[in-house]
This record gives structure tokens, C-alpha cells and sequence, in this order.
């Protein structure tokens, strides 16, 4: 903020810069989709920013009302496009919830394992592009390379590549193998080495840590009233994670892992920089949680018997509301979901956390640079798919 | 004396960091083989389980329309008319412009007669032909009119000397047959192997 | 704390117009009145015991008899979560024209609320009455109507673009194609009649015309849902 | 020069100002020839490395071997384009901004020695030529931003205009320290006082920071990441080219190109020998001998230093806008000074460094 006063304390002067305005998207290369951001410049300094959305939208929850239960399972694989197995988890949980039906255990165990692994491509992708936003293209790719792995393994389970619609209300599509775990381990301890590598070359590197210390910095305050959850909450300090906090699935109650939280090392508490420490972390944690659900993962069904009607009748949970919340990749998704006794839901809210965590972004870029607008943007992680729905 | 440790301290460090940055790359240049291949000459495996195109297995199904009902996006249109239960086609299709490859048509069907092919190359210059006809052949085969004429003649009093020529053969279900369905997908979809 | 004891608490803190807690409900929720429900979401922030720092969700629903705002909130301190709701009754023959509940907004205490509460009057059609910056979120200002109420009717025009509901495939379209509705109209005259708001309405862009004011050429005004 | 102005005499029979200008064009064409030949082989080559870095391909198919062809299939594709001016930009200047902005460069390569003989014209003020005229190019890049009337391309040519301008500073600097050396600004005069003695890089300490310095400030000059500001493809689209197409386009990647071999170039003659070979002793060689193997030596030093920019530009970040400013004035400036005052108190005492 000193040099935005130091560029605006003198607007009575002779000389004064005239403001411009900026249109950062909806169409540009750092907005990650469709993201149009107004900002106001002066030079190179923001003054002020308005965030547009709702370019992406794609009537999720009208849609959500005309289908059934069943049946919505898949749009919410479009909605946060990168975890698509978390998304499934989360509506799956919330009409198990309006049902009372629970999944079986190793159903369970098997949801953990591939929305840990989901949760691995997604920050893949984050780190990635965070690269790509700074200026370092080679990362990318890098990432890429781990995250084809992942889709890879879960291509075979589920038969996608994206949009697995794999996790479903009472279960799973399909069970998994001994060979695949297998492979998911091989997967585990070539990441931890690939993991090492990522940070010699862009976390460690000196410019790296110039652009993104000590920018976009959240304080808690502002995060927790904002709603503000996942990876940017965590950075701004508050240790707050539904696995840990409200365990949702078993394995989340049984495996030992930590919980990454923001610690200013290179800068100040919450800023770019600890963001994406964050996620970086959370990735390692996402591994230790895949090897003890590997180990531990108990024989069973995949899928709860008496649910396996509803691909031939629609599911008709008994009139009333459930709200279930799950730790995405990107923070906390929730679906609040009203029924009064129909083949469809009445209301289909959701609550997409890359819209809460967007919302942030006009308190954040005032005072910055154009490119630390850009650094900011890729620090939050949003997926414009799921801020519009 | 911060600022002045500070100073040389960003010096080294970015001198540093920049090099053991090179050597990641470098190593990569030198040893790390590509991950990418040529694709229209070389591809990945497709795992059995991939959600690809559909085929139909029109011997066994019963038009009971099941996967349509099922279907989130209504991309499968049925039509077909009853004679008994023999069935007189007259379309079958799947409307790929509209198909999320869900699987959610796959479950419900009782006979099992419908699945998805790891085909996945659905690009074409041609939107119409995105409009899918899954149906081996449509109306009645000639073994079908065959059981029906000698059905009406059973329902008329008349004596049927060859019941055996009125069972429906079993062509059409067959693994080269499977084969040759997706060839001729690929061929309808206007694409070239 | 559950939910009971959350309630205890608010139904201590001397604010008029707390209702009972419904714990037949799978989250068990608490019915307020509109007028105290910034006295309510204050008390539940500021509560060292309740301590709710974050709320989480704004949702309206739209039912036969009502429209209804659940507050989801939620506290990292003491990891428990409750649930404020605010009924406000459908009036006789209100629809998404005419009909427009009005509650206080809760942006000045959570300021997440900004954004979840211009969603809910984007696609709900429900004013918060004091709200910071009342502007549509997702869909365009010229909209007309609010898409998620059961009898939202398409409008026919965005702005002054006809909106096509059958409109020629982009490659079936010609060198000449016109979009259907886009017949040359006489000079001067408005391609939609301006509706006539009320004037306390707030927010502005969001005005449904009446039925019988919508555009001669707009047949081709179809429903959705 | 001479040479061909004597060849052309002797086999047309021209003389004075027309055998002259016959010779210059010849020159001129020739070079024309090699910049387009080797932008193309650059751009391809970069292609290549990057994807190698990026454990990918790069162009495998057009042309066959490993995509020989893709910069001769993109050159033709970009010269069948449609010529987009934007319909509010100014016109005359958005078309000249390229011509400027490749003239100044390319003007540059007329005082380089490829080899013994191999040079167009042999500048007293060689160095200094190439300064003075590879500074034009800010010109026509701020005319481009200028012209396009875009906000995107406005932001791209001031950061160009303030970023180029005070890089001039060091990258100058730096090269005054070997000047000082050597004592001539001719750059012919490097390669016989590097045959004679050894390689600049080598004399001392303050020589090889010089060469640093230049190596970092030459890349900032010629737009390349980590400072490639002016362009930021993620803040702001395509930075001053952001409305060109085709043609047009192509003229900005031809001057990015040449102005990075003329760095690298420029690094390689006066730090690292210029044509001649380590240990090898080249200046009695017969010219039909020496001059090939000194085009060789030299461009297999400058494609070292092209490549070495290459890799920086896949391995590092962006900086931001103040941080290359900083970078310039507080630590590349003041260490170039200190370069160019220890190398003068350095020969003045006549030190030696290593054992040469």
C-alpha cells in the first residue's frame, strides 16, 4: 500500500497519472478460465478491481432439480473439473445422508484412496499453473507428467479420464485390485522423488520467492469472514481441515496425517507464497494417506446392496434437508440438498469453494502490481467451472 | 549490516537457486525420456473398463427403454414396434453431441444387451453424424417376418411344417461381429483408421 | 456444543422472534424472524461460546407455501455448526413476477455473505434489504426473472438481443441466416416495453416485465423447468 | 568487402559506386539470407529444446526428421495470413513499427566478423555501432504499442521502453571492460589480441563477472525471460504484439531472434576467443582453410550461448516489473562499475590471475 500512496498522494499536482482501466479477461492467459477481473491502474499499480463471473455458468443447480438423484452424480464431475472424485464423494454423502444409508467399509476406504489421489492431481495442477502464471513453463509439465499418471490409475477403475463418476450414492462404481494398488504405490514412491525435484526447481528458486512472498497477503480475519476455506484458509494459519475435524469417511478417522497450515517463512503470514507451500505439502500428506488406506483397505463390498435398485428407480429420499460439507482439493464443498419426497431435489444448493475463496480477490489486488494480480489470482486456485456451476 | 547481508545474500542465493534450477532442467534435457507420444501413430493403452462408444446388442434387447429413463442428458432415443416379442426397429440412436459417457445407461438394462467399446475418438467434421444409430438393421429381418407370417398362420388354425426355420439365428452376437460393429462406427463417425 | 445447547444460548441472549429448534431435521435448524436475524448472525459471531467465525452457506428455497433462507455457520473454535433459518410466507398469487421477499442482509457481519446473497437474489429473486452492492452475480443485468423459481418463465429478450429457444444450428446457419425473432421492427419504437418497477424495489437490472407488457414478436417465448 | 568489390571488377568489370552498391547488396542479401535461415533454425531449435526440458518432442513430423520443417511450414502459414490491422489502430505506424524494430538488429550484423575476411564493412567503432544501432528497436516496439491501441501492447512497450533503456546501462558497461583490454573498439581487433594472448574470460576475475553481467543484461535487452516483461504472456496476453498477426508477427519473432544471436555472438567474440580455436594457434592458416573453420568455431560458440538462453528462459520465473528494475540499477550497475575499475587497476599492475 506505501506505493500506491506514494503513486496517488500527489493527484493535485501538476502532473498526475490518469487512471486506466484494465480488463483482465474474460479471455486471458493467467485468469484460469473465465475469470474477468476490472482493475483499475495506475502505471502498474492496481487501484481498485472488480470481479465478474458468471461466464461458466451452466445452470448446475436448475439442472439439479430436473434430474434424479442418480443422475446428478454426473454434472458434479463437471463442476470442479480437476477433482472430479471429491465432487462425487461430497454429493454421494449428501444423499446417503438424506437416505440414511451408509457406505460399505471398504467402499469407504476405497473413496479415500481416490479422492487422495484426486487431491494429488488437483494440486498438481495448481502447482502447475502457478508456474505458468509466473512465468515458468517447464513445471507445467512436469506436473503433468505425475497427474497423467493419476488419471491413468484412475482411468482403470473408473473408466475416465477427467469425469470419473466413479463414487456414487451407497458406494462405488467398482472394486479395485491388489495389482492396482499395487501400481498406485509405485506411483506413491516415484511422486515423493518427483516431489523433491519440483521444489529445487520452482519452490526453492530465488525469483520464485520474490514474486510470490509477501504478496496477496490474507490475513485470518479476513479469510474466516469470507468464507474462505481449504489451502487458503490453512495459509493464512488456522489449522482447520474437515478430515481431521470432522472425519467424513473412516479412513480419515484411522490413517495418521498432518495438517499443513501457513507459516510466513519466507514472507508474511498468508501470502502467495504460503499458499502454495501449502498445497505443495498437502500432497506429501495425500501420499501418507494413500499408503496406510493401501494397507489398510479391508475386504468387503463396494457397494451397499440395497442401493443397487436405484439405476432402475429413481432414489426417493423421504421428505427433508441435508447439508454435507467435504474437503476439497480446493476447500470446503458442500451440497445442501432439500427433498420433499420426489425423483429430483427441490433445491439444489451448492456451496463451491472456489466461489467463496474468489470472493477475496477484489480485498486482495488493490495496492499490488499487474503481475502480482496474476501471482495472486494463481495463489487462490480457483476453477472457474466451479464458481459458476 | 542487514541490509548489506541481505544484499549479498540475494546475490548468492539467486545465483544459487537459478543454477540447481538449470541442473533440474538439464538433467531432464539430457536423460529423462519424452512422455508425450505421436498420437495419431501411437497411443496409449485404453483400459478395458474405459466408458467409450456404445454398441448395441440388438438380438437381445427387449426395447424396454430402461437406459433412456436412465439416462441424464436424454441422448438415447428408442423406437420400435411390437409384434409379439418380436420387435420391428426403427431407430436406436445415441445423440453423441449430448453424451456424457456416464455409464448410467449400462446397469439398468436387464438383458445386458447394451455396453461401451473403448472407442474414444468421437471428433468429426460432420455435427450430423454425431447422431449415433446403434441398430444392425431396422424393421423386421427376414427370419422375423418369417416368424411372424407363420405366427399369424399358427393363430389362424394352420399346420407350420418348418418350425425350426422360424428361430432366430444367433448372427450378430459374435466377437468378430462386436469388431465389425465398432468398425463400422468409426466408418459411420467419418473417420479413416 | 450441539445444537440444543447453541440454541439455549441464542434463545438467552434476549433477542425477540427465536423460534423452537426443529431437531426432526437431519441438521437441526432454528426458524427466525427476519427482523432479528442480524441481531441473531451478530450474537452467534461475537458468543465467545458459539464463536461462529464463518458463514458458510446462503441458501433460498423456494416451496409451495414459502421461500425459505437457511444460514449454514460453522466454527473452526469449537468445531460445531448450526443452522438459521427465515421463512418468509408466499403471498396470495405471488409469483416470480410479482413476488419478492425481503430480508435483512448479513453482509455487514459476515462479509461472505456479499457474494451468496447476490447469488440468492440473482437466481431467487430475493432482496436483501440493505445489501452493500445488490447487483446480479452470474447472470447478465439485463436479465429478466430469476431462473431457480419453479414457474420462471425464459425471457425472450436479453437487453436487446432476442434470445433464440429454437434457434438454427451455428453450421446450419447460412451467409443470410437472421435469427428468428429479429424481424426489421417499426423505427422508434423500444424493442421491449421498459417495465414499469416499483419504485422501492432496490435492485436495479432485474425487473420481470408483466406478461401482458412482453414484445409482440417475442413467440417464441418458451418455459423451462 | 574489398574482396568482393575486387571480385566484381575482375568478373563484370565494375567499377566505383557500381561495383560498390553491387557489393553491398550482395552483402546485404546474404545477411538478409542467413537471418531468416537461422531465425528459422532458432526458432526450431527452441522449440526443440524446450520440449526436450519439458520431457516432451517438440515438432516430430513436418519435414520428416525430427520436424525440420515446422519453422519453414509456420514462416510460409505466417506469410498466407490474413494482414490484420486493427480497425483503430494507427495505421501507417502499426505497419512501419516492425520494419524498425528488425532494421536496427539486423543493421548490427554488418560489423561482425564471421571469419578471417568474413565481414561486411570492418568498423573502427564495431562495438559501439552495434549498441548505438540495436537501440532502435526500442523505437519500433514503443511505436507498435503505441500504434495497436491496445492497453495490453501499451503496457508491453513502456515496460519495454523503461526496461531496455536501463539495462543499456550495464550491458555497455560490461562491455567497456574487455574494451578496456584490449584497447579498440574493432571487433576484429578481439579475435587477434584473443589469438595472441587468451581468452578474454580468462584474464581475470573481473572479466568473467563482465562477461555475467553482459550474459544477464543482454538477455534483458533482447526481451528474454527471466526478464521477458514487454511480452508476459500471462499479464498481459502477448505484451507489444498482442494485435499482430502474420507477416507483422513475424518480423518481431525474426528481431528477437537475431538480437539473441547477436548477443551470444557478441559474448563469443569478445569473452570467449571469437573464431578462433582454444590452444590452436589459427593465424597462419591459409584463408580458404581459416575461414570456414572460423564461420564454424564461431557460430558453435554463439549457438552455445543461444542455448544457454534458452535454458534459462525454461528453467526460471518472470520477474516482476520493479524487480528487473532493481535488479538493473542495484546489483547489475554498480557491479559492472566495479568490474570495469578493478580491470583497470588490475593491468595496470599488469596482475596475472590464471597461468596463461
Amino acid at each position: 500500500m506505501e506505493a500506491l500512496e506514494m503513486f496517488t498522494s500527489d493527484r493535485n499536482a501538476d502532473v498526475y497519472t490518469e487512471e486506466l482501466k484494465l480488463n483482465l479477461g474474460p479471455q486471458h492467459p493467467s485468469t484460469h478460465g473465465v475469470l474477468r477481473v476490472e482493475l483499475a491502474m495506475d502505471g502498474e499499480i492496481i487501484t481498485d478491481s472488480w470481479c465478474d463471473i458468471g461466464y461458466l455458468h451452466r445452470c448446475a443447480e436448475k439442472i439439479g432439480e430436473n434430474v434424479t438423484y442418480l443422475q446428478f452424480t454426473p454434472y458434479t464431475d463437471r463442476m470442479d473439473y480437476l477433482a472430479s472424485m471429491n465432487n462425487n464423494l461430497a454429493w454421494s454423502l449428501t444423499v446417503e445422508k438424506l437416505l440414511d444409508v451408509e457406505a460399505p467399509e471398504r467402499a469407504q476406504w476405497i473413496r479415500a484412496l481416490v479422492a487422495e489421489l484426486n487431491r494429488i492431481a488437483s494440486h498438481l495442477i495448481a502447482f502447475g499453473t502457478y508456474g505458468i502464471d509466473l512465468g515458468a513453463n517447464t513445471p507445467f509439465f512436469y506436473a503433468f507428467r505425475e497427474r497423467e499418471s493419476i488419471m491413468q490409475l484412475l482411468e482403470k477403475i473408473s473408466g475416465a479420464r477427467m469425469l470419473y463418476n466413479f463414487i456414487r450414492p451407497g458406494g462405488v462404481a467398482n472394486d479395485i485390485d491388489d495389482a492396482w494398488m499395487d501400481e498406485v504405490s509405485a506411483f506413491c514412491d516415484d511422486f515423493e522423488k518427483r516431489w523433491v525435484e519440483y521444489n529445487t526447481l520452482l519452490t526453492d528458486n530465488f525469483v520464485f520467492i520474490q514474486r510470490t512472498a509477501n504478496i496477496g497477503i490474507l490475513t485470518k480475519e479476513l479469510a474466516l469472514s469470507n468464507g474462505c476455506t481449504g489451502p487458503v484458509l490453512r495459509a493464512s494459519g488456522v489449522k482447520w481441515d474437515l478430515r481431521r475435524d470432522v472425519p467424513y469417511l473412516e479412513p480419515y478417522d484411522e490413517c495418521e496425517f498432518d495438517i499443513p497450515v501457513g507459516e510466513g517463512t519466507h514472507g508474511t503470514l498468508g501470502d502467495c507464497w504460503d499458499r502454495y507451500w501449502v498445497r505443495m505439502r498437502e500432497m506429501i500428506e495425500s501420499v501418507r494417506i494413500i499408503r496406510q488406506c493401501i494397507e489398510k483397505i479391508p475386504p468387503g463390498a463396494h457397494m451397499e446392496k440395497s442401493m443397487v435398485k436405484m439405476y432402475k428407480t429413481p432414489l426417493k429420499p423421504p421428505p427433508g434437508e441435508a447439508y454435507v460439507r467435504c474437503e476439497n482439493p480446493r476447500g470446503e464443498l458442500g451440497f445442501y440438498v432439500v427433498s420433499e419426497g420426489g425423483n429430483s431435489p427441490i433445491r439444489c444448493r451448492t456451496r463451491a469453494p472456489s466461489f467463496c475463496n474468489l470472493s477475496v480477490l477484489d480485498k486482495l489486488l488493490p495496492g499490488t502490481m499487474l503481475g502480482d494480480a496474476v501471482a495472486t489470482i494463481g495463489s487462490l486456485d480457483i476453477v472457474l467451472g466451479e464458481v459458476d456451476r | 549490516m542487514g541490509a548489506i547481508r541481505d544484499y549479498f545474500g540475494n546475490i548468492s542465493s539467486a545465483l544459487t537457486s537459478t543454477a540447481k534450477g538449470m541442473g533440474v532442467t538439464l538433467r531432464h534435457y539430457r536423460k529423462e525420456p519424452p512422455i508425450t507420444i505421436q498420437y495419431p501413430f501411437e497411443r496409449f493403452p485404453v483400459p478395458d473398463r474405459y466408458r467409450g462408444l456404445h454398441i448395441l446388442e440388438q438380438e437381445k434387447c427387449i426395447d424396454c427403454k430402461l437406459c433412456a429413463k436412465a439416462c441424464p442428458v436424454d441422448c438415447i432415443e428408442i423406437e420400435a414396434e411390437h409384434h409379439g416379442r418380436i420387435l420391428e426397429w426403427t431407430q436406436f440412436s445415441i445423440d453423441y453431441k449430448k453424451c456424457i459417457f456416464c455409464e448410467f445407461c449400462i446397469p439398468p438394462c436387464p438383458v445386458d444387451c447394451i455396453h461401451m467399446t473403448t472407442e474414444y475418438e468421437l471428433a468429426t467434421e460432420d455435427p450430423d453424424g454425431m447422431v449415433e444409430d446403434l441398430l444392425t438393421w431396422t424393421g423386421l429381418r427376414p427370419q422375423d417376418q418369417r416368424a411372424l407370417e407363420e405366427a399369424a398362420a399358427r393363430k389362424a388354425g394352420k399346420v407350420v411344417p418348418d418350425a425350426a426355420a422360424s428361430k432366430p439365428s444367433a448372427e450378430g452376437t459374435s466377437a468378430e461381429d462386436m469388431a465389425a460393429k465398432i468398425a463400422a462406427i468409426k466408418a459411420r463417425m467419418g473417420k479413416k483408421d | 456444543m450441539n445444537e440444543a445447547g447453541l440454541h439455549a444460548k441464542l434463545g438467552a441472549a434476549g433477542i425477540d422472534g427465536i423460534g423452537e429448534l426443529d431437531t426432526s431435521a437431519k441438521d437441526p435448524f432454528v426458524v427466525v424472524e427476519a427482523d432479528a436475524l442480524v441481531a441473531v448472525m451478530t450474537f452467534l459471531r461475537d458468543d465467545p461460546d458459539c464463536a461462529m467465525e464463518m458463514l458458510h452457506l446462503v441458501t433460498a428455497t423456494e416451496r409451495e407455501a414459502c421461500i425459505e433462507l437457511a444460514y449454514h455457520l460453522c466454527s473452526y473454535q469449537h468445531h460445531h455448526s448450526f443452522v438459521v433459518k427465515v421463512i418468509c410466507p408466499r403471498p396470495e398469487g405471488g409469483n416470480h413476477d410479482t413476488w419478492h421477499p425481503e430480508v435483512p442482509s448479513v453482509a455487514g457481519v459476515f462479509d461472505a455473505a456479499d457474494w451468496h446473497e447476490r447469488e440468492q437474489w440473482d437466481l431467487l429473486g430475493v432482496v436483501f434489504a440493505g445489501h452493500p452492492d445488490p447487483r446480479r452475480i452470474l447472470l447478465p443485468e439485463e436479465w429478466i426473472g430469476h431462473p431457480l423459481r419453479k414457474d420462471f418463465v425464459y425471457p425472450s429478450f436479453l437487453g436487446d438481443v432476442p434470445l433464440e429457444l429454437d434457434a438454427t444450428p451455428m453450421y446450419e446457419r447460412g451467409p443470410d441466416w437472421t435469427p428468428p425473432s429479429s424481424e426489421p421492427r417499426p423505427a422508434g419504437e423500444p424493442l421491449i416495453q421498459p417495465p414499469s418497477p416499483p419504485s422501492d424495489r432496490p435492485h436495479a437490472g432485474g425487473q420481470a416485465p408483466a406478461k401482458d407488457e412482453a414484445p409482440a414478436d417475442a413467440a417464441d417465448t418458451g418455459k423451462e423447468g | 568487402m574489398e574482396a568482393l568489390i575486387g571480385l566484381f571488377g575482375e568478373l563484370f568489370g565494375l567499377e566505383g559506386t557500381l561495383a560498390l552498391s553491387a557489393a553491398y547488396a550482395v552483402c546485404i542479401g546474404s545477411i538478409l539470407g542467413f537471418v531468416t535461415v537461422y531465425s528459422m533454425f532458432a526458432i526450431w531449435m527452441e522449440r526443440k529444446v524446450a520440449a526436450h526440458i519439458q520431457v516432451r518432442m517438440g515438432p516430430m513430423v513436418t519435414g520428416g526428421w525430427h520436424g525440420w520443417a515446422q519453422s519453414v511450414a509456420d514462416a510460409v502459414k505466417l506469410l498466407f495470413k490474413e494482414d490484420i490491422i486493427p480497425t483503430r489502430a494507427n495505421a501507417f505506424m502499426f505497419w512501419i513499427a516492425p520494419a524498425v524494430v528488425f532494421c536496427g538488429v539486423f543493421a548490427g550484423l554488418i560489423v561482425v566478423p564471421f571469419a578471417v575476411g568474413v565481414q561486411v564493412v570492418d568498423l573502427h567503432l564495431g562495438v559501439f555501432f552495434i549498441i548505438a544501432i540495436a537501440s532502435i528497436e526500442v523505437i519500433g516496439v514503443i511505436i507498435a504499442g503505441w500504434a495497436s491501441n491496445s492497453k495490453y501492447s501499451l503496457f508491453g512497450a513502456v515496460r519495454e521502453a523503461a526496461q531496455v533503456v536501463s539495462y543499456e546501462i550495464p550491458t555497455a558497461t560490461a562491455l567497456l571492460v574487455p574494451i578496456l583490454v584490449v584497447g579498440s573498439f574493432r571487433l576484429n581487433d578481439f579475435n587477434t589480441w584473443q589469438a595472441e594472448h587468451h581468452w578474454l574470460i580468462f584474464h581475470s576475475p573481473w572479466l568473467a563477472m563482465a562477461a555475467l553481467i553482459f550474459f544477464i543484461s543482454s538477455l534483458a535487452g533482447c526481451k528474454r525471460a527471466p526478464f521477458d516483461l514487454p511480452e508476459a504472456e500471462s499479464e498481459l496476453v502477448s505484451g507489444f504484439h498482442t494485435e499482430y498477426s502474420g507477416m507483422r508477427f513475424s518480423f518481431f519473432f525474426l528481431e528477437e531472434y537475431t538480437s539473441m544471436f547477436v548477443a551470444a555472438l557478441l559474448t563469443a567474440t569478445l569473452w570467449f576467443g571469437g573464431f578462433n580455436l582454444p590452444f590452436v594457434d589459427s593465424s597462419a592458416w591459409h584463408p580458404a582453410l581459416a575461414m570456414p573453420i572460423g564461420i564454424v568455431v564461431l557460430l558453435a560458440k554463439t549457438f552455445f550461448f543461444i542455448f544457454v538462453q534458452m535454458w534459462l528462459r525454461w528453467t526460471l520465473p518472470r520477474l516482476r516489473v520493479d524487480q528487473v528494475m532493481s535488479m538493473g540499477y542495484k546489483y547489475l550497475v554498480p557491479w559492472a562499475f566495479v568490474a570495469l575499475i578493478a580491470t583497470a587497476v588490475w593491468d595496470y599492475y599488469g596482475w596475472g590471475w590464471l597461468p596463461l
